[in-house]
């Protein structure tokens, strides 16, 4: 990737990470909130790799780093999946407005 | 410009377009699909950047595991053709509002930032490397929070199947 | 090499065990009756509580990334302390919940992800401890499988957190990408305070704010606290909060020592909107837990306070703080645990009347309540005017008094509910309440914890010892 | 000069018995309350003859000193100055020492037969000891503190005993009023003391004279030195004094509570109101008299036109009034009205001192005589069971010891030789004479309204009517004239009140000690005699029948008539001033500011704080996504301000 | 002697009260426990007595310190002055009488008296601790008892009255604790070590500034305790919906520990600055004099009589602090001492007829004296005493005060000493407005012909404070002599440093 300055890197990342939050802020659907912490996720993913490439090459402490984020990620989004789920059956509704019982 | 660097700007481009859509889109299903895609590009952008574990691990669990977890989990809550309802507006105003100026301020913090001189090494994240790294029992290695994800996961299945599981509280 | 291993990392691995002995009770299961479990888990909590205190060596592994010293030992065994008390509590509740070896798993290994984070020396091992004590919490506070609430409750803390973790992520990125290490006191060499060092360091600080719940990083408390089981709250309000503020305080002191003046006024910002917000909101508060989630925000304002001033005097009255603040909020929870339980009631008017028909219920609530006011002579008030008085040794005054003026108005919601038991008249007051006996030990333990400590200062001396400050 | 020190019992046996009756005299010493107390009041007033026989008759020398048989330091406040409490006899001191106990042995033999049958009897005992043992403590003081400690006292044991009709709301109401006037005239004399003592250095009265009268003290220097609004601080520390004394002397404007104090039973009028307390102020002038003659003439000035105002306005009042016990309380009024221009007229020393010894010789033959006047006025009253004059008339057959005594304290009192008030009357003007014209003619005046008043009153009662008209109907409960016990201390009385004139008091008190030689001129006593006569002339016309010729000069001279009988509105004033000022203007709204203001400024923060609550519960909104936007909001705020704070 | 006792037996009497449930049995245990009391504080006054004659001319006699938190120079110091030992004698003598008074106390009675106890425990804990963290330790233990007394006892707006006082209360011992962080973290000796040992810090030179700065705080949050105008509202509504001998403690011990704290802690410590801010100290205390007695003249129920005069009181008290001369803060502690005795047995008086009559309204009240001799007489005694009737302690205390007040020569002063000295009259007033239309006139109500007078206990609790306040009326000197040389130990330093 000669070339690329490492500036444009972390600036698609962090522009993916605002589309992220975007989305995150402004979906209704539980689901879709979750969808976009994973492009934030991902975004982090991208830094990481990015630095350990460009600035660090000596070890691979950014690529490991990413390993663990994209495993508990799943980890999480696989919790966030069930719990979704259950308020589904709960409630028959996954949209955030609607889930505001809880409040004040 | 070399063709790495075009390569680069066509994927982040694609990345950052489905990301976009993934964002916007009135579907459900097509947004997880969308989200595929852009997951997709960035394991794209992995090769790009010859870090192939990284892809390879990309593709499995995120392609593989993640977004077909959540296409079964929408196709569970019923809603894959429906479309869904807008935000409010006045959400929508300061999200777009906060998003803008997050993204702009990070960014001109990036922009201003002198980065350290990197080392003269080339980057080697061969995959031997890796698992030496993650499960050897050398000081430097990793296989401390390796163990710890581990458990990590298997809390997060036996919450999962608590919680997902089909309850029968008709018993009661 | 592997001697040094186990006792270095004896109370992780206890808990590992204990959480296997569960798992195989899970998979093993037979239609016993779970209340031998509840026996047997708690024997194995206890045993696993006592053992904290032998065979303490002090030591680093695998350069650094995981750290054990006398701090750090005393400080889980206050969270082991914390996690007895609560599986105890418990009982009421899980007697007649299905899943009970998985709640036992859910809450030891968040507990071990506690550990890891405390003893850990490395932003990586930091992270995967944090997620592994807050993904399963999630997942608790969904226990009420077919309560919406409790569903909802889940659904605000995963998403909130996951949120939180992607911004505390990309701080970590940039710490990262600015130092190239993911160890302490590497990153501690490196720091040369630029801007975007700096931004990396605010996500990172708004992580731990998050799970500390330090205004206007807390909204998620509240409800999350509302809608999940009482042993639950109580765990998180606890627990958690105790393993993130002891991080907190070696990352803030040890990490970022050179950036203290500007955490300093970071702190001092959070903690003046934390106390105000909490106590505000605390007052208008009908739900019983969800007040104490308000209280319990007021409280991490004071904690604030006290950290802010960078000394060891800050650290110890932090940890003795907290060690008192346990014993106070799982005593006032392991009441309305049982009340709630029993009768199903969680409203401050239900407490109406409370006294008459449940008069050692009451004083025990009563004590725990007076405690988190810091009314003496309840441990509380040591525990908070020690907090004070750290923040008040770098001449921060004006925080301090702040502080100290919202004490009255925490005083008047914590006497509200005092005033409902003792004194408000009620129709229909809560029935007679017989507590069983695990409960009851808890709020024994808790009870003698809130009117001892506070008297005991070598509890305070020994860590003011252990104690280092910036 | 040694005094023996079972003197020290004449206080302190009222006190014991105060004690014993009042702990124990209701339950179990009831019926013999009344002759526990006389007993040893008797023992008391025994001692005291013998006290003035040891001090003035074994008396060697020239001059009287006084002696301080016992003292101790009662309460010290700085190195020099502190509260003594102690017994002090000089001239002055054991005079009221007689009369103080005589007079208050006839009261309670007279009690004995007067509140028989009373439910309260002991009470009343325990409260006439009370009152002895304060009045005796006041008199032997030996330090000005002191007597404002037994003067307080002697305010409560009045109070308590105007009070004691408790269940009639007028005897209640005339309590309070005596307490609070007088209370109000001794925070002048609290101030006053203040202010002697702050320049002196002492409260012990012979040093306290002795540093405020010798010209080369730079204590006399620094009380005169400061001055605040024009005067110095000797003035206004006399001055203040004198308004304590005034409040208990009952002297214009201060004296409205005296005839409301009537209210109480007649014996206690008759000791408290008329014969002892009332005459403190006199006392504490004539106790601190060298101060006001030697080093503050303006003060004593002060002294002398109230006392003269007083005599004539209090005279001028009891021509109208008709109950027979406010006239007398007027007339007490008048009298001492004398006494205060007496000592005013005075100088110190030798010849100039004959007001000083005039007054105190006054107010030594007042007491017996105005006790027989009240004792008199409570045998008719208990007998008529009313104090109105209208209800009585012709009751010379029915009582005839109360009909002579009556007249012998009427003819004393309007100064008709030889009875006691001829004779102290008479240096009283020899002395206005000698010092201020204008004040000789007053009293003149007023001795010729007292005679015209006080014979209005024995015609009133002892004639006009025809006899026997009350008698019938009170028949059956009819006491008659009174028990045995009743008459013997009018009889005692009346020969005080005709004998006391004889004593030579001169020899016995003067300003400075030494001897003082009465002159009596006879052309100084003719004009007083002239005046009485002319009163008493036109008292018998008016009144000696029942006639309308009273009416029709009273509607002539309506508007003096009416201001009079209603007591010149002093009343009114005082209750103006009290009600709408005081309780409305100041009472009211400090009571209003406390609630609404001071407490709901309290209150408001309670309630700000539940408004602020409610105003922002809707942060907390319940949805997920505005958490995390102010999340949001929060992480980029913190990092803006953080990254401006580190450049 | 040891004076932990003094904390140690109302605690362990509060602690054996838990163990019993009849009311027969909880107030006898609660009897003996504070009658023991009052003959140790008798014996340690004897002890102190024979201390001092022996020429122990320590300022602190019994003095003893024990570590409790070294690393934050916290140490369970005790030790006393004549000023403390009169605190410890009144508070004993009011403990005893409250006990007494609440003789029939059915309604949870465990619970009472184990509160009235742990309230004491922490007033003698507060006259007898010499470091500051202590003292405010026992300061705020003794918030919360009151609070629930009100609630729970009470009567009227009793939660209202109840919350008001422990939040006022609790307002000010946070001003308290600001004060105290500000005099430790300038205590610093030559090591830069800090200390709350008030002994230490009285010899350590606090600088001026720092002074100036928490002066205010330690000053207005003790002087909340102590009825400080405009922050003494909680007085008459706490007042008057406490039981009777939650009252009595209030008025007579609780607000005692305000005024000791301003002395002992606000003026002793940081002389400079109380010079400085007297004139504002002596305003306020003036406006609370007559202020509190106009009040207390408007009001229509015994309650809030005694609650308003107790305000005007208690501003002798901070009169005398202000004027910052040993005669005037001699007569301020007197005035503590006998405002105690004096209102406890006043609210002991009303409680009695309260618990008869069933109401205290003045306008449903009229001839007790009739049917009730004892308690009028009790009543009217307390008036009396109340308006400073020679005989009694009132009278002592504020000629005492008076006579410090007038020292002060700057015509300001002078005429708050004189606006002062007229609350003399206004009292009387008041007294004999209350004592006029309850005690005497004709009877109001007939069901009031059938009432008792006082039981034995209420007697012989009337009788407890009586002797108190009659001693120091008749012998006033015992008193003085034992506070006086406290005053002027305390003196000694205020003077010193204030020439310096």
């Amino acid at each position: 990737m000669n070339g690329v300055p490492l500036t444009h890197m972390i600036i698609v990342s962090t522009l993916l990470f605002f589309i992220g939050a975007y989305g995150f802020l402004t979906r209704r659907n539980l689901i879709a909130m979750l969808m976009s912490v994973e492009l934030m996720l991902n975004s982090v993913n991208i830094n990481f790799i990015a630095f350990n490439k460009y600035l660090f090459p000596d070890n691979l402490d950014g690529l490991v780093y990413t390993i663990f984020i994209i495993a508990i990620a799943a980890a999480e989004a696989a919790v966030a999946i069930a719990i979704i789920i259950n308020l589904f059956r709960n409630t028959r509704s996954i949209d955030a407005e609607y889930a505001d019982k809880l409040k004040n | 410009m070399t063709s790495a660097a075009i390569a680069f700007y066509i994927i982040s481009a694609f990345i950052l377009v489905t990301g976009i859509l993934t964002v916007f889109t009135k579907k459900l299903f097509r947004a997880a699909i969308w989200l595929l895609l852009s997951l997709i590009g960035i394991a794209a952008l992995y090769f790009a950047m010859e870090v192939d574990f990284a892809a390879a691990v990309q593709i499995i669990v995120y392609v593989g595991g993640i977004v077909v977890l959540i296409i079964f989990s929408i196709f569970l809550t019923n809603n894959e053709g429906v479309n869904m309802p807008s935000a409010l507006s006045k959400r929508k105003i300061f999200s777009a509002l906060a998003s803008v100026c997050g993204a702009g301020y990070t960014v001109m913090l990036v922009n201003q930032h002198i980065w350290m001189t990197p080392s003269a090494k080339v980057y080697d994240p061969a995959v031997k490397k890796i698992g030496y790294l993650l499960v050897s029992n050398s000081p430097s290695s990793y296989v401390l929070p390796f163990e710890v994800v581990s458990i990590l996961l298997l809390a997060a299945m036996v919450g999962c199947i608590v919680i997902a599981i089909k309850a029968k509280p008709e018993e009661k | 090499m592997l001697n040094e291993f186990v006792i270095l990392m004896k109370q992780e691995l206890l808990l590992c065990i204990i959480l296997f002995i569960t798992l195989i009770l899970k998979i093993s299961e037979n239609e016993n009756n779970p209340k031998n479990w509840i026996g047997i888990i708690n024997g194995l909590l206890l045993i696993n509580f006592l053992a904290g205190f032998f065979l303490s060596t002090t030591g680093e592994l695998f350069n650094g990334m995981f750290k054990v010293s006398e701090l750090i030992i005393f400080e889980k065994n206050i969270l082991n302390l914390g996690l007895l008390i609560v599986s105890l509590m418990a009982q009421p509740y899980l007697k007649n919940h299905k899943h009970l070896p998985e709640f036992y798993m859910l809450l030891l290994s968040t507990l071990i992800g506690m550990f890891f984070m405390i003893s850990s020396g490395n932003l990586l091992m930091f992270y995967v401890g944090l997620e592994l004590s807050t993904i399963p919490m999630a997942a608790l506070a969904n226990f009420n499988l077919n309560k919406a609430n409790s569903s909802e409750a889940g659904m605000k803390m995963i998403l909130s957190s996951a949120f939180s973790s992607a911004l505390l992520l990309m701080g970590v990125s940039f710490i990262y990408g600015t130092t190239g290490t993911f160890n302490f006191t590497q990153i501690t060499a490196s720091l040369d305070n630029n801007a975007l060092q700096v931004f990396a360091f605010v996500l990172l600080f708004t992580g731990f704010a998050f799970k500390l719940s330090v205004v206007p990083f807390h909204f998620w408390t509240a409800d999350v606290y509302e809608g999940a089981p009482v042993p639950v709250a109580a765990y998180l309000s606890v627990v958690s909060k105790a393993a993130v503020a002891f991080v907190f305080v070696t990352v803030l002191y040890k990490v970022f020592g050179t950036m203290a003046n500007l955490w300093y006024v970071l702190l001092f910002l959070t903690s003046v909107l934390t106390i105000g917000i909490g106590n505000i909101f605390a007052v208008r508060q009908e739900n019983i837990k969800r007040f104490l989630a308000f209280s319990s925000i007021a409280q991490v304002g004071f904690i604030l306070v006290g950290i802010s001033s960078g000394t060891k005097a800050g650290e110890a009255s932090m940890i003795y703080f907290l060690l008192i603040y346990l014993f106070s909020n799982l005593g006032a929870f392991a009441v309305v645990n049982v009340v709630s339980t029993m009768s199903g009631k969680e409203n401050i008017s239900d407490y109406k009347g409370f006294y008459k028909t449940n008069p050692a219920l009451s004083w025990f609530l009563t004590i725990a309540l007076f405690s988190l006011a810091g009314v003496p002579p309840t441990a509380g008030f040591f525990g908070k005017l020690f907090l004070l008085t750290s923040g008040a040794s770098t001449g921060n005054y004006l925080l301090v008094g702040f502080a100290a003026i919202n004490m009255i108005i925490s005083m008047y919601y914590y006497l509200r509910i005092v005033k409902a038991i003792f004194m408000d008249e009620n129709a229909m007051p809560i029935a007679s309440i017989k507590t069983e006996i695990l409960p009851r030990i808890a709020i024994i333990i808790c009870i003698v914890g809130i009117l001892a400590t506070g008297f005991m200062g070598s509890v305070y001396n020994y860590i003011y010892l252990l104690s280092s400050g910036i | 000069m040694n005094l023996p020190m079972n003197l020290l019992l004449i206080p302190l046996l009222p006190l014991a018995t105060f004690l014993l009756l009042g702990i124990f005299g209701r339950k179990y010493l009831s019926p013999v309350a009344g002759m526990i107390g006389t007993a040893s009041l008797l023992a008391s007033a025994l001692l005291s003859l013998q006290a003035a026989y040891v001090y003035f008759i074994q008396h060697t020398g020239e001059v009287y000193t006084s002696v301080v048989a016992w003292k101790m330091t009662w309460l010290p406040f700085t190195q020099d100055v502190s509260i003594d409490i102690g017994f002090m006899l000089d001239p002055i001191s054991v005079m009221m020492l007689v009369v103080v106990t005589v007079v208050s042995l006839m009261v309670h033999i007279y009690s004995l037969g007067y509140m028989k049958g009373d439910q309260r009897f002991a009470t009343y005992y325990a409260f006439l000891s009370l009152f002895t043992f304060s009045m005796l403590g006041l008199v032997v003081s030996v330090n000005i503190f002191q007597i404002y400690m037994f003067w307080e006292l002697v305010g409560v044991s009045s109070f308590l005993l105007i009070g004691y009709y408790f269940d009639k709301p007028s005897a209640v109401a005339a309590s309070k009023k005596a307490f609070i006037v007088t209370r109000f005239a001794d925070l002048g004399f609290l101030i006053g003391i203040l202010i002697l003592s702050y320049h002196a250095h002492t409260l012990d009265f012979p040093t306290l004279i002795h540093r405020l009268t010798s010209s080369d003290s730079t204590y006399l220097t620094s009380a005169i030195g400061s001055s605040f609004l024009g005067f110095s601080a000797l003035t206004w520390g006399l001055v203040l004094v004198f308004m304590g004394g005034a409040g208990k002397s009952a002297m214009f404007p201060l004296h409205i509570w005296l005839p409301d104090a009537m209210e109480g039973p007649t014996p206690v009028s008759a000791l408290i109101h008329a014969a002892t307390m009332v005459v403190a102020g006199v006392f504490l002038v004539a106790r601190l008299f060298p101060i006001y003659a030697i080093s503050c003439p303006g003060a004593l000035e002060l002294v002398m036109w109230t006392g003269a105002i007083s005599a004539m306005f209090a005279a001028i009042i009891a021509c109208t009034q008709t109950d027979i016990k406010r006239v007398l309380a007027y007339s007490t009024m008048s009298q001492i009205g004398y006494m205060m221009f007496a000592l005013g007229v005075a100088g110190y020393g030798g010849e100039n001192g004959l007001g000083f010894t005039a007054s105190m010789f006054h107010l030594f033959t007042h007491a017996f005589f105005k006790a027989l006047l009240f004792l008199g006025a409570g045998a008719v009253i208990h007998m008529i069971h009313s104090n109105e004059m209208k209800d009585m008339g012709g009751l010379r057959k029915t009582m005839p010891v109360t009909h002579i005594t009556f007249l012998i304290a009427c003819l004393a009192i309007a100064g008709i030789p030889p009875f006691a008030g001829f004779f102290s009357k008479e240096e009283i003007l020899s002395a206005a004479w000698n010092s201020n014209k204008a004040i000789y003619y007053i009293a003149i005046i007023t001795a010729g309204i007292t005679a015209f008043y006080m014979f209005r009153l024995y015609y009133t009662i002892f004639w006009s009517k025809e006899a026997n008209q009350h008698s019938d109907n009170h028949d059956e409960h009819s006491h008659g004239e009174g028990t045995l016990t009743m008459k013997i201390p009018l009889l005692i009385l009346s020969v005080g009140a005709i004998a006391a004139g004889f004593i030579p008091f001169g020899n016995f008190v003067s300003s400075d000690g030494h001897h003082l030689h009465l002159p009596f001129e006879l052309s100084n006593a003719i004009l007083p005699i002239i005046a009485a006569l002319i009163g008493i002339i036109v008292a018998t016309i008016l009144y000696k029948k029942e006639n309308d010729k009273s009416d029709k000069i009273a509607a002539a001279v309506n508007v003096l008539y009416t201001g009079a009988y209603h007591k010149f509105y002093i009343d009114e004033i005082y209750v103006f001033v009290t009600k709408k000022i005081l309780f409305n203007l100041i009472g009211r709204p400090a009571a209003w500011i406390d609630k609404n203001i001071v407490d709901g400024t309290m209150n408001g923060i309670a309630s700000l704080v539940i408004w602020k609550s409610n105003l922002i519960k809707s942060i907390q909104s319940g949805k997920v996504q505005d958490y995390a936007l102010y999340f949001y909001i929060g992480v980029f705020g913190l990092a803006i301000l953080a990254i401006y704070l580190v450049k | 002697m040891n004076l932990h006792i003094l904390v140690l037996i109302p605690v362990l009497t509060a602690l054996t009260t838990l163990f019993f449930k009849e009311l027969k049995q909880v107030r006898m245990i609660a009897f003996l426990g504070s009658a023991l009391q009052l003959l140790l504080s008798f014996a340690l006054l004897a002890v102190f007595y024979a201390e001092r004659a022996a020429g122990n001319v320590a300022p602190m006699l019994f003095y003893s310190s024990i570590p409790w938190f070294p690393s934050l120079g916290i140490a369970y110091t005790t030790g006393i002055d004549g000023i403390a030992m009169a605190m410890i004698l009144l508070s004993a003598f009011v403990v005893l009488a409250g006990v007494l008074v609440s003789w029939k106390m059915e309604k949870l009675s465990r619970e009472f008296f184990f509160l009235l106890m742990l309230l004491s425990a922490g007033a003698y804990g507060f006259f007898i601790s010499l470091d500051l963290f202590v003292m405010f330790f026992f300061l705020e233990i003794a918030v919360i008892p009151k609070f629930l007394l009100i609630g729970v006892w009470g009567s009227g707006r009793k939660e209202y009255s109840a919350m008001k006082l422990a939040l006022m209360l609790m307002g000010g011992s946070a001003l308290v604790f600001l004060g105290l962080m500000g005099i430790y973290f300038n205590s610093a000796d030559i090591h830069g070590l800090h200390t709350f040992n008030i002994i230490e810090l009285s010899v350590r030179h606090i600088p001026y500034s720092a002074q100036m700065l928490f002066f205010p705080f330690a000053f207005i949050g003790f002087g909340i305790f102590g009825a400080l105008f405009p922050f003494h509202t909680w007085v008459p509504d706490g007042h008057s919906s406490a039981p009777t001998a939650a009252s009595m403690f209030l008025a007579g011990i609780s607000m005692k520990l305000g005024g000791y704290g301003c002395l002992r802690v606000a003026t002793y410590l940081m002389p400079e600055a109380a010079h400085t801010y007297s004139p504002i100290i002596i305003l306020l205390a003036a406006i609370a004099i007559i202020y509190g007695a106009f009040a207390t003249m408007m009001q229509t129920d015994l309650k809030y009589i005694n609650a308003y005069s107790s305000v005007s009181h208690c501003g002798f008290v901070l009169l005398g602090i202000g004027m910052m001369n040993e005669t005037a803060i001699t007569g301020a502690v007197m005035q503590m001492i006998s405002h105690g005795l004096m209102t406890a047995l006043f609210f002991a008086a009303i409680g009695m007829i309260y618990e008869r009559t069933h109401t205290r309204m003045l306008s449903q009240l009229g001839g007790l004296l009739k049917v009730m001799p004892f308690i009028s007489s009790i009543f009217v005694i307390a008036g009396l005493c109340s308006l400073g009737l020679p005989g009694f302690s009132g009278f002592v205390a504020e000629m005492t005060v008076f006579m410090g007040s007038w020292q002060h020569v700057e015509t300001g002063f002078r005429i708050a000493t004189i606006l002062s000295c007229a609350s003399i009259v206004v009292t009387a007033v008041y007294i004999l407005r209350a004592a006029g239309k309850s005690i005497m006139g004709p009877i109001v109500n007939e069901h009031h012909l059938h009432l008792n007078d006082a039981t034995w206990n209420e007697k012989l609790a009337a009788i407890v404070l009586l002797f108190g306040i009659v001693t120091i009326g008749i012998a006033p000197f015992w008193l003085s002599n034992l506070i006086g040389p406290g005053v002027h130990g305390l003196m000694a330093n205020i003077g010193r440093t204030i020439l310096s």
